[in-house]
């Protein structure tokens, strides 16, 4: 690890303190926010002073629900996978590779097998909005201080914002699809406009289907050889099937947990829900990915296999579908749903990744693995959901309601996500008119605990949960 | 005998429920201190119905308020809106409540269970609080609203549903020498429009019930009937009290 | 002809396009019905015109007449903010609005583009709730610097006249294709004569009056509303023109269709003698090549593919700004008013980085946010007015 | 030569009288629901304060809401103009405005002469304005003023996280309702509205001294708050800060008088 670059970018050494702090505690062996304070002050003594600083700025939720058994081994193996991951990426740059910032609708093998830099701005900004309690509230006020909108997404604000005031590096290039929206696109092109950054488009049409992704696998390619040949950096196939190896591997984790959710009780906490597709951003970076992975699947099996469920001793399961998807500044709340209603996730507009259709990465040949990879960035989170007709996501939900047995839906949505805000009523009617499954949809924003506070968010759910059970009475 | 207070951002109600008629009812400011809402409920029963908090089977508390006020039995919105809803009309499928800082629509299956339900997300535009913040510029008293706006002489249109954004269009029109009566009534339009927005993202059936101190604004409940085409019953006698009599029958949260 | 056309036929022309709906039903629309043809609406300027126009086929080979369709009048969206939330762009739900009061049940087609997400997403509940005959929706690509890219556009525009000729057993013939090219060729020459006039020393008209008539363009026959325009634009050459205009001013930003926001502009004392408007300048911008060895069809989309982009273009930056100080120039502009509705991504981030190299470049710019039914003057009023009290 | 300058704003409305720029007489009402009319009620009260007349008037610049239908005015100009203006006029190491008025929040860049260079108004919402202020002290029952000299004696305030206006003055009733003290919600109150206020001075950026204007800046919690967010202290102002737009207004009488005379 390169710790003058990781010294460079504040948010690099917030995030590699985040990561210390999280691997001091959970292993430590913190049990309860009291001994996190003695453990914060125990070091004082050991580790520089910026770390105990990000330690005080923590969000103390997610700490205490990160602590908690069901929840913490997990939480810290993903954590070392993505310090495991920052670290490489500042090595690269040590190395003077060129970084490439890919948008979160793609994983990172061709950029490994390139033996480029490679990082995804969004996915870093992420475990800051998740980890600290004022997460990047003041980038994203800063960028509207620019003068952009802030109904554009804090998605792409906080990160871009964080590399123009040097708070995370400059890409020497970028790569991204064009999906999911406007506010993206808008956001790529001033980058590309303002730094005159090289930007290879992946141009995602508006629909769902063959022809749609015989284009769209042709883009793909197109942008990976642009890239190569800006760089000079050319796949080496051996890399490129190693890592596809690794992270078919990771992802076949994932859909295990899939098959597990559909269980009764369900055996798997929601809280690693966006951590998921955090993993699923550097799949084939670090075996610690597949670790983070299996540690949830084994997890979840052994509680499967004693007919255990996640929720406290007694209270009675209700099976809830997240219908938008997980509020990054409030990642504890699918743990206080368990806890406090009974309430387990069984899926989440946000990661939802269907292992059935999506399947493993053939890597057979270099093209067997390019078409492979394309398909599954071709069916990411925000580009799936998104780049067609409404249909699919309310047909994804429908289908996961039906085969998980949902019991009631929430629709969390995204204040800025314009696309997002044209479902509720028609999931409404899918879910709650046809399939006698309650709704409840409220305005947050993924980035910004100002806009809804996670209070707020408890009353609400408090009584929908009250009342969805005084009808079962 | 069970004592049913809803304690609202504005005012608190409260209803004295005697086997599921109401014996007593009672209406005072909330001034943003629950607790002593509830205390002055109290001695006002005890003041005229001589009735000490001994000699009552319950209290239940709802509404926003609920929270703040200690050893009391608690009742959720929803709920007391459901159960004053189906004391009103046994056979309702659907109850819009219109309160001060929100409206609330629930929608219910044949045997009055929740089916769904939805509410203005943190927007006065469907609110009585929405009538209050214009009524002060246009210096007319929000009972007298219905009142000044059947004098409207011409449809007028407000652009914004925003209440604040809304105040300054309402300034603008006044410098225009807009009349009161058509800005009134453009007002109620657009708070009648938004509540019925809401009310078409649930499943509407009927009976209809509506309640809440804007369901006593002849103007917007005309408007209602119009848009929604179904019967509407108006929760009676007084439509702000459902969830207080909602809340004594619940008798609280299970 | 109806007699209401008659009538019409008879006031000065340029009366006339001033005073025709602003959209939907007028008695242009109303007579290709009766003739038995066909009106299909489009929402978005990457939709080749052209290609639809040169169908023919159906009763007495009657013709397709497509129209952009506006929501100006919309005075509620109580219904369409059902399915769409309010934190959707105010155009979309006005428009889709009046499809589900049913004040666009004359259409026989409509085509969405896949351009703004905020109107792609109104294909759903017009096809479940308001219905048309034809529903198309075009996926523009988001970059226009391939033949892939070209490909793709091709084919997505090729893929609608095929739904429109499987339902009306419609065709075209490469005359036909020549013909719709001329006839809209020669509707934006005159369209950018009118610009010309607009942006002399002494402005031969308003913007208000400039945008009427570009509205009364999107809801009537080319053929007869290019004689309309050249008759127009005789009348208004013999006009004196506007002596000490305050200011001169370019609009730029989200699509408009009504003259409320330039109206409070010019009530000030300024005119708008220019704008960089998808439904304006831009959208006549760019002839199609008429060069006899190249396919029609080719000609046109190519036309659309590589006209001044739409924010959403993404390598069109450099050539929308470019753009922008071309019409800064050419129409001697004093003051640049970038407005965006709110909501807008594209023109809000768009107006951002324009704001950003205008201002490096000296030129004065106010950015604004506007709803679009705004009937609220006011707010607009003052930032307006001191906006000019700054750069006059 | 007596000018005279009209502010009619969405809560009150201003009239002053100046012997070319020495101010004379100023008054203040709340305004009523026709702007004409607050004109001419503040214009004949600081008339009478005078004993003059509109004879006596050389020339009168209206400004602020409804300032085209002024009868008496011969002119109107935006109210960012003349906050501009009068400020200057008011302290001249003022070179950048935050106006804090019923509605709307603005800040103003002026150059060496008091005239506009930039300036930035909210967009959004009335959060960060008089409104605001005015609906969180009725939660209160207190006037505005009030408010600001409670916030002073606040040590611990409250998050105000809400966006808009009506359901900040919302989250008020419930920290009151939790029993947090008054002092405390004022200060939250206050350091939200400062909060607002220094997105817009962001986005134009600070030069030279900062003067707070119009009724707001009267409100002494409200401008501590604001000094502590954009970290510096504002410019003492030769005259009450409410009047400041119709001063500047009489000082652009002044201004197109002469201008006319020059002219003739």
């Amino acid at each position: 690890m390169s710790e003058a670059i990781i010294a460079k970018y504040p948010l690099f050494q917030r995030l590699d303190d985040v990561c210390t702090i999280a691997d001091y505690l959970l292993t430590q062996g913190a049990n309860d926010l009291e001994e996190v304070t003695d453990a914060l002050i125990s070091m004082c003594m050991t580790y520089p002073e910026h770390v105990v600083e990000t330690g005080l700025l923590m969000n103390v939720e997610v700490l205490a629900a990160s602590l908690k058994p069901k929840n913490r081994s997990h939480v810290h193996a993903h954590f070392m996978a993505i310090q495991k991951h920052l670290h490489d990426i500042t090595d690269q740059m040590e190395a003077g590779k060129p970084l490439v910032a890919h948008f979160p609708s793609m994983t990172p093998e061709p950029f490994i097998a390139m033996d480029l830099a490679y990082m995804c701005a969004e996915q870093l900004s992420l475990y800051l909005v998740g980890a600290l309690t004022d997460g990047v509230e003041e980038i994203l006020d800063a960028s509207e201080a620019d003068g952009i909108p802030g109904h554009s997404c804090g998605f792409q604000r906080a990160p871009f914002k964080a590399m123009e005031t040097g708070q995370l590096p400059m890409p020497d290039m970028f790569m991204c699809t064009t999906a999911p929206c406007n506010s993206s696109n808008m956001l790529y092109q001033m980058m590309m406009q303002r730094y005159d950054i090289p930007m290879f488009v992946c141009d995602s049409p508006y629909y769902w289907n063959d022809r749609s992704f015989d284009y769209f696998k042709e883009e793909y390619k197109r942008c990976l050889q642009g890239i190569s040949e800006l760089t000079g950096h050319t796949i080496d196939v051996d890399v490129l099937r190693e890592r596809v190896e690794m992270s078919n591997r990771q992802l076949q984790y994932m859909y295990e947990l899939q098959q597990l959710r559909r269980l009764k009780p369900n055996p798997d906490p929601g809280m690693h829900r966006a951590m998921d597709l955090a993993a699923w951003l550097m799949a084939g970076s670090n075996e610690e990915c597949i670790t983070y992975q299996k540690m949830c699947y084994d997890e979840a099996k052994a509680r499967a296999d004693k007919g255990l469920g996640v929720i406290p001793e007694g209270m009675k399961e209700i099976r809830t579908l997240h219908t938008y998807g997980w509020t990054a500044h409030f990642l504890s709340f699918p743990d206080w749903l368990e806890d406090e209603l009974g309430s387990t996730e069984l899926e989440c507009g946000l990661s939802i990744y269907p292992g059935e259709l999506v399947g493993l990465v053939d890597t057979t040949s270099l093209d067997t693995m390019l078409d492979g990879l394309a398909w599954r960035s071709f069916n990411a989170v925000m580009h799936r959901t998104v780049m067609t007709f409404s249909d699919l996501h309310i047909q994804d939900m429908v289908s996961v309601a039906t085969e998980y047995d949902a019991e009631v839906a929430l629709f969390a949505g995204n204040n800025t996500c314009k696309w997002g805000w044209t479902y509720p009523k028609m999931l409404t009617e899918a879910l709650q008119d046809n399939l006698g499954i309650p709704c409840l949809t409220w305005e947050t924003d993924l980035m910004d605990k100002r806009f809804r506070s996670p209070e707020d968010v408890k009353e609400m759910c408090r009584e929908f949960f009250n009342t969805v059970r005084m009808s079962e009475a | 005998m069970i004592l049913g207070v809803d304690i609202g951002t504005a005012s608190t109600k409260a209803v004295l429920m005697d086997d599921s008629a109401i014996a007593w009812q009672c209406k005072i400011a909330t001034n943003a201190n629950p607790e002593a809402a509830v205390a002055a409920v109290l001695s006002a029963l005890q003041a005229e119905r001589t009735v000490d908090r001994a000699d009552l089977e319950k209290v239940v508390v709802t509404g926003w308020g609920q929270n703040e006020v200690a050893d009391v039995a608690k009742c959720d919105t929803v709920a007391s809106v459901v159960r004053g809803a189906l004391w009103n009309t046994p056979s309702a499928r659907t109850v819009l409540c219109m309160g001060a800082q929100e409206s609330l629509v629930v929608s219910l299956d044949p045997r009055g269970r929740v089916l769904g339900y939805a509410r203005n997300d943190r927007c006065a535009a469907g609110a009585g609080r929405f009538l209050e913040i214009i009524c002060e510029p246009l210096e007319c008293s929000v009972d007298a609203t219905a009142e000044v706006a059947s004098k409207a002489d011409r449809k007028l249109q407000l652009s914004t549903q925003c209440a604040v954004f809304a105040e300054s269009e309402v300034v603008s029109l006044v410098n225009d020498g807009e009349s009161v009566a058509n800005i009134m009534d453009g007002i109620l339009g657009t708070i009648a429009r938004n509540v019925i927005t809401l009310c078409k993202k649930v499943n509407k059936q009927e009976d209809f019930v509506v309640a809440g101190g804007l369901a006593r604004n002849e103007r917007i409940l005309r408007t209602l009937q119009d848009a929604l085409d179904v019967r509407l019953h108006r929760f009676g006698p007084e439509p702000e009290y459902i969830c207080a009599v909602g809340a004594a029958l619940a008798g609280g949260r299970s | 002809m109806s007699s209401d056309v008659l009538t019409a036929a008879t006031a000065s022309a340029l009366d006339e396009l001033l005073t025709l709906p602003l959209r939907g039903d007028n008695p242009y629309i109303r007579e290709w019905k009766q003739k038995g043809g066909l009106v299909v609406g489009f929402v978005c300027s990457y939709v080749p015109e052209e290609l639809l126009v040169a169908h023919t086929g159906g009763v007495a080979n009657a013709r397709i007449l497509p129209i952009r369709l506006g929501a100006t009048g919309c005075t509620t969206t109580e219904d369409a903010d059902v399915y769409m939330h309010k934190f959707i762009c105010s155009f979309p739900r006005c428009l889709l609005q009046l499809g589900l009061d049913g004040e666009y049940n004359f259409l026989d087609g409509l085509v969405f583009t896949s351009c703004c997400e905020h109107m792609r997403r109104v294909y759903e509940p017009w096809r479940d709730r308001v219905g048309v005959g034809i529903q198309s929706m075009i996926s523009v690509p988001h970059a226009n610097t391939g033949d892939h890219h070209f490909q793709w556009y091709y084919d997505e525009a090729m893929n609608v006249l095929s739904d429109v000729d499987r339902k009306y057993g419609y065709h075209t013939t490469t005359q036909s294709l020549r013909d719709a090219i001329k006839t809209y060729n020669r509707y934006r020459e005159l369209m950018l004569e009118l610009y010309r006039l607009r942006a002399l020393d002494k402005p031969l008209l308003t913007g208000s009056e400039a945008m009427k008539i570009a509205i009364a363009g999107f809801n009537m026959p080319k053929e007869v509303f290019n004689d309309k325009l050249e008759a127009a634009i005789a009348e208004i050459s013999k006009r004196p023109g506007i002596e000490n205009v305050r200011a001169r001013i370019l609009i730029s930003g989200s699509y408009i269709d009504d003259t409320n926001l330039i109206d409070i502009i010019e009530s000030t004392g300024a005119v708008v003698v220019t704008d960089a408007l998808c439904m304006g300048r831009k959208h006549i911008e760019g002839m199609v090549d008429e060069s006899p060895e190249l396919d029609p069809r080719k000609a046109i989309v190519g036309r659309y593919f590589n006209k001044i982009s739409c924010p959403r273009m993404i390598h069109g930056l450099p050539d929308r700004l470019a753009f922008l100080n071309k019409l800064i120039a050419e129409a001697k502009v004093d003051g640049v008013i970038l407005e965006k509705m709110a909501f807008c991504d594209n023109h809000g981030i768009e107006n951002h980085i324009d704001e950003v190299e205008l201002e490096k470049a000296g030129v004065p710019v106010l950015k604004l946010e506007r709803e679009y039914m705004a009937t609220d003057t006011g707010r607009y009023k003052t930032r307006v007015q001191a906006f000019l009290e700054k750069i006059s | 030569m007596i000018f005279a300058g009209v502010d009619v704003g969405s809560l009150s409305a201003e009239a002053v009288l100046m012997e070319d720029d020495r101010l004379m007489a100023h008054s203040i009402i709340t305004v009523k629901p026709n702007p004409v009319q607050s004109a001419t009620i503040v214009m004949d009260e600081v008339l009478a304060e005078t004993g003059l007349t509109q004879d006596d008037i050389a020339f009168c610049v209206s400004t602020g809401y409804g300032r085209e239908r002024i009868p008496f005015a011969q002119h109107d100009i935006s109210e960012i103009s003349c906050h501009g203006k009068g400020a200057f006029w008011a302290n001249g190491d003022v070179r950048t405005i935050i106006d804090i008025g019923g509605q709307d929040a603005k800040v103003i860049r002026i150059d060496t002469n008091g005239d506009l260079v930039d300036f930035v108004m909210n967009d959004k919402c009335a959060a960060g304005t008089g409104r605001f202020l005015e609906g969180i002290a009725k939660t209160f029952g207190l006037k505005v003023w009030d408010l600001g000299d409670l916030a002073l004696a606040g040590g611990d305030p409250v998050p105000i996280s809400s966006i808009c206006t009506v359901f900040t003055n919302f989250d008020v009733m419930c920290f009151l309702a939790k029993g947090r003290s008054r002092a405390d919600v004022a200060l939250g109150v206050a350091d939200a509205l400062a909060t607002r206020i220094n997105r817009l001075v962001t986005s134009v950026g600070i030069e030279g001294g900062v003067a707070m204007t119009g009724g707001v800046a009267k409100n002494a919690g409200v401008v501590r708050s604001v000094e502590k967010v954009i970290g510096r202290k504002t410019c003492p102002l030769a005259t009450d800060p409410q009047i400041i737009g119709a001063v500047g207004a009489a000082l652009y009488a002044r201004e197109r008088y002469y201008k006319q005379q020059a002219a003739n």
